[in-house]
């Protein structure tokens, strides 16, 4: 989220596209609620389904799953046509006036540099026109024909809204009604507020969706205003976190990049990431990028982390390939190319696609651990569990090592939120048995690897052996020692560089924030981003003061928000080119003559004068980008591709199937339906309900109660053409597996009309298996086909071909 | 937002009921006197318009009251169980309604369970003292050691609410938190509602917050919205904001116009006096001839004549003219 | 039951086991064991479910639970008591449904009900086993047990909970009720009349009355009696 | 537990203008105790509370847990109840029916109480002390780095990268233990690190 959960109160008009906040974030969702009764803010809900969002929304639109980024590219379009755009904002806070270099073009579903064979562009020409300065060459004007904006108007141009009609199957009308209610946000006065989850990452294309409303919202000059944003609703409680601090193939802490092969040595690592400025003035943060690695490998390996060592650098692993995320690990696994594999608090048998391929990949490990509070499918992925679970366990050679952990309520610590909020949270209860923390298991696995390698040495034990680990008990490190250790502090006393005889800093004191990181080693900080949350004034995630002056929802004494406590980034676009807010009525900081003020923390340096610096602090540009350069694979502008199992043609470039960049593995592709399948003829969908969390709750009986049993939803007309009750059993089947569920018959699935075909929805819910207090059931995973987006590779769970009959249910076996 | 209640207080002097049975309105089978003041009346409002059907108020009253519902099964539609049971004191109602205005879909969704009415129903039909009580400020809350669990209150309820347990053969529903509220707090449903579709304060102020709501929902066109506090139970202690107040039934069949069922009042009421009165009539009527006509007692004479007759020493005397019509019927093919 | 066994000729207010048993005074048969020990059930039933009913019916004679181990279970049995009445009266209106069934004489007699009750019995016509009183309190049993188990059985939530609608078991509740009601009162007239008509209850306890009664009370049925040949009595 | 920090100033405000439940009216005047008999005992008397978040989505509700026995006291705390915290900003001691309904997964009847092992054939599971586990995972992943550990790859650029092994990050974990599972996984050379991020 760029802003917060309390902030969406501020809004004059919500969207939820992309997600079903009411359903799947009820009490955020309170937000929404409190704006449409104390501000008269409006709800506009766009889904395949009315869903539990659009029961209390002010208008509903259907739209085919998978075709979210022809509306959004129609809404731009419609409101350039009708200047529906809130120029200052435009012209000052975004790349609208820079100029694209020569030589980039869009033509038929493709940018410049696309090449087939390897899936993926030659994206040099992606890229601004550089002056003579050094600058980024831009038109104050909009005038220049390579200016982005009016590469963005020709881009969307022929996004009309009979095209949206076409593609997304959402009537004219009800686009227009839609286009008109969002238009009216241009106003300086009025904003909205976009909150979207799944329903836009699970797909081939996720990450150009989301950025689709992004560009909308900044035409809108909705971005860093009170009840603006592009809000992101996290799935997890910790999701952000963990995000935060990296746990991902290709990360360090604080979005810091991982090393690749090309990246032999530490100055080839920092030459690409300088970060100058493309602007005169910009703040270009990034720039700041070598205090914070260094920072975080003397957390990481303390002493063994020197300037000579160019601070163990060579210690990282690095990537030959950009991922190896889920999707590569398993079709790894099914390869026959792992060995060893840990799940903790997961359960990918259940969480990613194809679940007869993960299946396949789990057989051939060695060795499985699990660390989970809960059982799991797939800790018992070779239990035998009938129709639900066929398996012959004794042809399956994995060992498989279960531990016991703690869950929330047993242990302290701190999580972030979607809000990026720091929360810690105190034990309330004992933990049952032996359950430990997973803090002291990966503690001890920790300490006997590295006892295995002092003792016998092995491959390259330096890192292992090396890893600062100085906890007071190394059994288990509390905590507050991990915080504390996250925040960072100085290694040695640090003085002020423009006044050597200042100590700003003592040796082995908290960091007040990442303000005063150190590229020379002498500040220690293991995820930057999280500086501040505990300083020398204590534990600031702990803090429960929710005072809010001025009534902004921001609460800045309540716990601790990264960055640097800001509740609303980008906040410097709240006010205009004067520092004056936008909106009077909904001021959040504004320039006094001299700083920066108000409800919350400047995302600015205090003293940036308001002309002068832009309000994209993180960008080297100062501005949000329209056009983002080579930094998405699948191009600068989004396009609408069909997800890889589509019920018709891409209208807009009838040849290419799905996201041209997608990475797809060889035998993946065989597993796809045809475009336009009449085997699979039903557009299918996948989604939480709001009784359930995940996999987890069907371990919990309340919920089990609440939603018993597996079903699927399909219209009055979908039943009627197949014969299917409500409430009556059917099949459901794709190209990779089938699954009985109990058919919810609903007025609130329509069949609808995509380039004059007749297409229906079968809305899946992923909750069930063959663990747990509920009904047995099967996950929605055996059906889902095994692709993901070509940024960050999320699987294309929310669009894929099924077909479904009327069943006697499943077998008994 | 309506300011919500502050959290519980787990020193036990803070958990000591400020109301209890001095305060008791009206008591199921016996005479109280009412007290001499009233409590402040509570309510409980449901605004329908803002509920997203999350069920957390039904997830919060199983694990506030510790109730223990079955797994079911999906039976086509959301809702689920599929209707209150002993341990289901609130359920969500899902109703799919094309408006014939619009055209639009509806997704109505209503929380149902006890609407705690002013002339409770349940308490007028049950038959044993003191299983139902109201509180004067409004709660009308089950009593189970008093109750039989004869199901009377189900006959009584005009809302369909009460259920009787089979495990221990009492009835059960919603108690409006009645321990919650005893210590200032608001029911577990009302605390849990996401979205404050549940609000909870003295009776006064939830008709004031509904005004709040139905002007909200009257500028987004719906000109019916209203409040939903059925006059013809007394007014209830649980009322609704409902977006179509003037079609309640299309809530999952709400009550139009809700009262104690006039069978209801007849049996409770005229039956009863009307009952007594004939019995003790019937009694008295049979005293008053037994002791005005004395008892009918056999005479030797009858005695005699039996004798006669079975001896057959010459007939007794011929069926008496009072028989005028001589063998007929029966008696003519029985001679 | 026995009457199937009865030559066709034989009157039908005649019952099994009736027979004169001449001597002084003479002795009339009337009631066999099995009919005497079938309406004690029968009355036995009938006053407890009176009792628990009335418990239930007003909160001031909720007391009467008390007689009952409590309202648990007053509400436990007395579906159960009825259904053993119901059972019971079943049994007993078999054996005696062909000698109430009307004649012309019930209509005369009751023609002169006032002089019954004034003590001009002299006045009454001649009657078979039953007089039209007795045949009314019968058929006014059967027909209000009959309503009283359908009703019953409407209310009886703990098993029948799901055969009737909520509308429907109010109706039930009520002419429960009101059935309830009469039906008291006609027991309290029956009782009255066996009380009030001395050698009566003989018939139930001991299975005879008296040839005097029976010329008094019954004086056509004794006459064919009488007119019979002796039988054995049935038991 | 912080709480005497727990301010609850944002009562002062409300959206309507009106002011505020009058909640004093709950108590209906008279401070004197009525028989208790009549109203079920409030459970939450003599309990302990612990202030926590929900473990499900990122909204990350405010939540008391109420428990029978003191962990700061060095007691064994047996969890009765679990509710939202009215003094948090976002919730405002609301809960979704998930959150409602905490204290029934924490007391899971398929919550993990010992460590186990199911071997290689098996068809079930069965007990293995916590130190044989962790040494066998150890030597296990020992074993597997030793064995497919890439230090240069064919330009001969030191790359340190194990590739045979993966580790998935749990999503509801806290900050503290991602960052010593980091610190952990990320020291051993593994690539296939991963967490609920992307699904």
């Amino acid at each position: 989220m760029t802003n917060s959960w309390t902030d969406i109160k501020n809004t004059d008009l919500v969207i939820i596209m992309g997600g079903n906040a009411a359903e799947a974030h009820p009490c955020g969702f309170k937000w929404v609620t409190e704006a449409k009764a104390n501000r008269g803010a409006k709800l506009i809900v766009v889904d395949p389904r009315y869903n539990r969002s659009a029961s209390v929304a002010d208008y509903y639109a259907p739209i085919r799953q998978g075709s979210d980024i022809a509306f959004l590219m129609g809404l731009i379009n419609w409101c350039i046509q009708n200047d529906k755009v809130q120029w200052a904002y435009t012209k000052a806070f975004t790349n609208a006036s820079f100029l694209v270099k020569e030589g980039f073009e869009y033509h038929e579903g493709l940018f410049t540099g696309y090449d087939e064979e390897k899936r993926d562009y030659n994206r040099d020409t992606w890229e601004y026109e550089i002056g003579p300065d050094g600058y980024a060459v831009v038109d104050d004007t909009l005038t220049h024909p390579r200016c982005v904006w009016n590469l963005l108007k020709q881009h969307v141009s022929i996004y009309t809204p009979e095209l949206v009609e076409r593609i997304c199957g959402t009537p004219k009308d009800k686009f227009l009604h839609i286009a008109e209610m969002v238009g009216e946000c241009s106003s300086p006065t009025k904003t909205m507020t976009s909150m979207y989850a799944l329903g836009w990452t699970q797909h081939s294309k996720g990450a150009q969706n989301i950025r689709g409303m992004a560009m909308l919202q900044l035409i809108l000059g909705n971005i860093g205003v009170r009840g603006g944003g592009m809000n992101a609703l996290r799935g997890h409680s910790n999701i952000q976190g963990l995000t935060d601090l990296g746990l991902l193939s290709n990360m360090l802490p604080g979005y810091l990049n991982l090393p690749v092969d090309k990246e032999p040595d530490f100055a080839t690592y920092m030459s690409t990431r300088g970060f100058k400025p493309l602007r005169p003035n910009q703040m270009s943060y990034w720039q700041n990028y070598r205090k914070f690695f260094v920072s975080f490998m003397k957390s990481m390996y303390g002493d063994a982390a020197t300037a000579e060592n160019d601070w163990a650098y060579h210690y990282l692993p690095k990537l030959d390939v950009p991922n190896y995320d889920i999707l590569r690990m398993f079709e790894r696994m099914k390869k026959g190319e792992i060995n060893l594999y840990f799940c903790q608090g997961f359960n990918p048998l259940q969480a990613f696609p194809n679940r007869a391929k993960l299946s396949e990949g789990l057989s051939k490990l060695k060795l499985l651990v699990v660390m989970d509070p809960l059982q799991t499918e797939t800790a018992r992925f070779w239990e035998d569990h009938g129709v639900y679970n066929k398996t012959d366990p004794s042809s399956i050679q994995t060992e498989v090592i279960q531990l016991p952990t703690t869950c929330f309520a047993e242990d302290e610590g701190s999580l972030v939120n979607s809000g990026r909020w720091l929360q810690w949270h105190w034990p309330g209860g004992s933990p049952p048995g032996e359950a430990r923390t997973d803090t002291w298991i990966m503690a001890q696995i920790h300490l006997r690897l590295k006892a295995l390698y002092a003792r016998d040495g092995g491959a390259f034990p330096d890192p292992i052996v090396n890893l600062n680990w100085s906890y007071k008990d190394p059994d288990e490190p509390t905590p507050e020692e991990l915080a504390r250790e996250m925040n960072g502090s100085a290694l040695v006393d640090v003085f002020d560089p423009n006044d050597p005889t200042k100590k700003i800093l003592e040796a082995g004191k908290q960091l007040p924030g990442f303000g005063v990181l150190r590229d020379d080693g002498t500040t220690a900080s293991g995820c930057w981003i999280f500086s501040g949350c505990w300083t020398e004034a204590g534990n600031m995630m702990a803090r429960r003061d929710n005072s809010d002056p001025g009534d902004t929802g921001a609460y800045l004494k309540w716990s601790f928000a990264w960055p640097a406590n800001r509740r609303i980034i980008y906040n410097r676009a709240s006010c205009d080119l004067e520092g004056k807010p936008w909106d009077p009525s909904r001021k959040l900081i504004e320039w006094d003559g001299a700083k920066w003020t108000g409800y919350d923390v400047p995302d600015i340096a205090p003293t940036a004068k308001p002309g002068d610096v832009g309000p994209f602090i993180m960008n080297a540009e100062g501005s949000g980008r329209l056009f983002v350069r080579k930094m998405m694979r699948d191009g600068p502008f989004p396009v609408h591709y069909e997800p890889f199992e589509s019920p018709v043609a891409n209208v807009i470039a009838p040849k290419i199937v799905g996201n041209p960049v997608s990475r797809v593995f060889k035998d993946d592709w065989k597993q796809f339906a045809q475009t336009a399948s009449p085997d699979f003829p039903y557009a299918a969908t996948t989604y939480r309900l709001t009784e359930h969390f995940h996999y987890w709750t069907k371990n919990n009986h309340v919920n089990s109660v609440l939603q018993p049993e597996q079903f699927v939803e399909i219209s009055e007309e979908l039943a009627r053409d197949k014969g299917i009750a409500l409430g009556g059993w059917v099949r459901v089947w794709s190209m990779r597996g089938s699954l009985f569920a109990k058919a919810v018959v609903t007025k609130r699935i329509k069949p609808m009309t995509i380039d004059g075909k007749i297409v229906h929805v079968v809305g899946i819910p992923i909750h069930w298996g063959f663990v747990g207090a509920a009904r047995k059931g099967f996950p929605a995973n055996v059906l889902t086909p095994f692709v993901g987006d070509a940024n960050i590779e999320t699987p294309e769970f929310k669009a894929f071909l099924v077909n479904i009959e009327a069943s006697a249910g499943p077998a008994v076996s | 937002m309506f300011p919500p209640i502050p959290n519980p207080s787990v020193s036990p002097e803070a958990a000591k009921p400020r109301f209890g049975e001095k305060d008791i309105l009206r008591r199921s089978a016996s005479e109280v006197t009412p007290p001499a003041e009233r409590l402040t009346e509570v309510a409980k409002l449901i605004d329908v318009s803002k509920c997203i059907g999350c069920k957390a108020c039904q997830s919060a009253c199983l694990e506030w009251n510790n109730l223990h519902e079955e797994i079911g099964f999906n039976h086509g539609v959301y809702t689920n169980p599929m209707d209150l049971t002993p341990d289901t004191f609130t359920l969500m109602r899902f109703t799919e309604w094309v408006n014939p205005e619009t055209d639009n879909l509806e997704w109505l969704i209503r929380k149902d369970g006890c609407m705690h009415c002013e002339d409770p129903g349940c308490l007028k039909a049950c038959p044993s003292p003191g299983a139902i009580v109201q509180y004067s400020n409004g709660i009308v809350d089950f009593q189970h050691e008093n109750c039989i669990g004869c199901g009377y209150c189900i006959k009584g309820c005009p809302f369909n609410i009460p259920r009787i347990s089979k495990v221990d053969h009492t009835a059960y529903k919603c108690t409006l938190c009645s321990d919650r509220v005893a210590v200032g707090q608001g029911p577990a449903c009302q605390k849990a509602c996401p979205t404050q579709a549940i609000v909870f304060g003295t009776k006064q102020e939830m008709k004031d917050w509904a005004d709040f709501r139905i002007k909200d929902l009257k500028s987004r066109g719906f000109e019916n919205a209203g409040l939903y506090d059925p006059q013809g139970v007394g007014g209830t202690h649980v009322m609704y904001v409902l977006h179509h107040a003037d079609q309640p039934s299309i809530y999952a069949n709400l009550p139009d116009n809700p009262r104690i069922s006039p069978i209801v009042d007849a049996w409770k009421g005229v039956t009863k006096y009307v009952g007594l009165a004939a019995m003790g009539f019937a009694a008295a009527a049979g005293l008053l001839h037994y002791v005005v006509a004395g008892p009918n007692r056999v005479t030797a004479e009858d005695e005699e004549n039996a004798q006669k007759l079975t001896e057959g020493k010459g007939p007794p005397s011929a069926p008496p003219p009072a028989s005028p019509s001589g063998p007929a019927g029966h008696e003519g093919r029985a001679t | 039951m026995t009457s199937v066994n009865l030559p066709p000729e034989v009157p039908e207010d005649i019952e099994p086991g009736d027979a004169v048993r001449p001597g002084r005074p003479v002795h009339v048969a009337r009631y066999t064991l099995a009919a005497r020990i079938n309406h004690w059930i029968t009355a036995i039933s009938l006053v407890v479910l009176a009792l628990s009913g009335m418990a239930l019916f007003t909160p001031r004679l909720f007391f009467l639970t008390g007689l009952f181990g409590g309202g648990q279970w007053t509400r436990t049995l007395h579906p159960w008591i009825g259904v053993v009445l119901f059972c019971s009266f079943a049994i007993l209106f078999v054996r005696f449904w062909r000698a109430n069934l009307p004649a012309r004489v019930d209509v005369t007699w009751l023609a002169h009900a006032n002089d019954l009750l004034a003590g001009r019995e002299e006045k009454m016509p001649e009657v078979g086993k039953y007089n039209a009183g007795q045949k009314g309190v019968f058929w006014a049993m059967s027909a209000l047990i009959i309503v009283l188990i359908v009703s019953g059985i409407a209310m009886w939530d703990q098993y029948f909970y799901d055969l009737t609608t909520i509308p429907q078991k109010r109706v039930a509740i009520l002419v429960h009720a009101m059935a309830a009601v009469v039906i008291i009162c006609v027991w309290i007239i029956h009782v009255y009349a066996a009380i009030w008509v001395k050698g009566t209850i003989g018939a139930m306890t001991r299975g005879e009355v008296t040839g005097g009664w029976a010329w008094r009370h019954h004086r056509k049925w004794l006459r064919e009696l009488v007119s019979r040949k002796p039988r054995a009595p049935a038991e | 537990m912080n709480m005497e920090l727990s301010r609850r100033s944002f009562l002062k405000t409300s959206g309507a203008g009106i002011a505020g439940t009058t909640l004093g009216a709950f108590g209906f005047g008279e401070a004197e105790a009525a028989v208790a008999a009549f109203i079920k005992p409030f459970h939450l008397a003599n309990t302990t509370e612990a202030r926590n978040t929900c473990t499900y989505c990122s909204v990350a509700c405010g939540i008391i847990i109420f428990s029978k026995g003191d962990l700061r006291k060095g007691e064994k705390a047996d969890i009765v109840h679990i509710e939202g915290d009215a003094d948090h900003p976002t919730n405002r001691g609301t809960l979704c029916p998930k959150g409602a309904a905490l204290r029934d997964i924490v007391k899971s009847e398929t919550r993990l109480t010992q460590p186990m092992v199911r071997k290689p054939g098996s068809d079930r599971f069965e007990p293995i002390s916590w130190d044989a586990a962790l040494d066998k995972i150890a030597h296990a992943m020992k074993h597997d780095r030793d064995a497919n550990f890439v230090a240069t790859n064919k330009d001969g650029v030191t790359v340190n990268r194990w590739l045979t092994a993966g580790f998935l990050a749990a999503s509801a974990t806290t900050n503290e233990t991602a960052f010593a599972t980091y610190k952990v996984v990320r020291s051993t050379g593994m690539l296939g690190f991963d967490n609920q991020a992307r699904v």
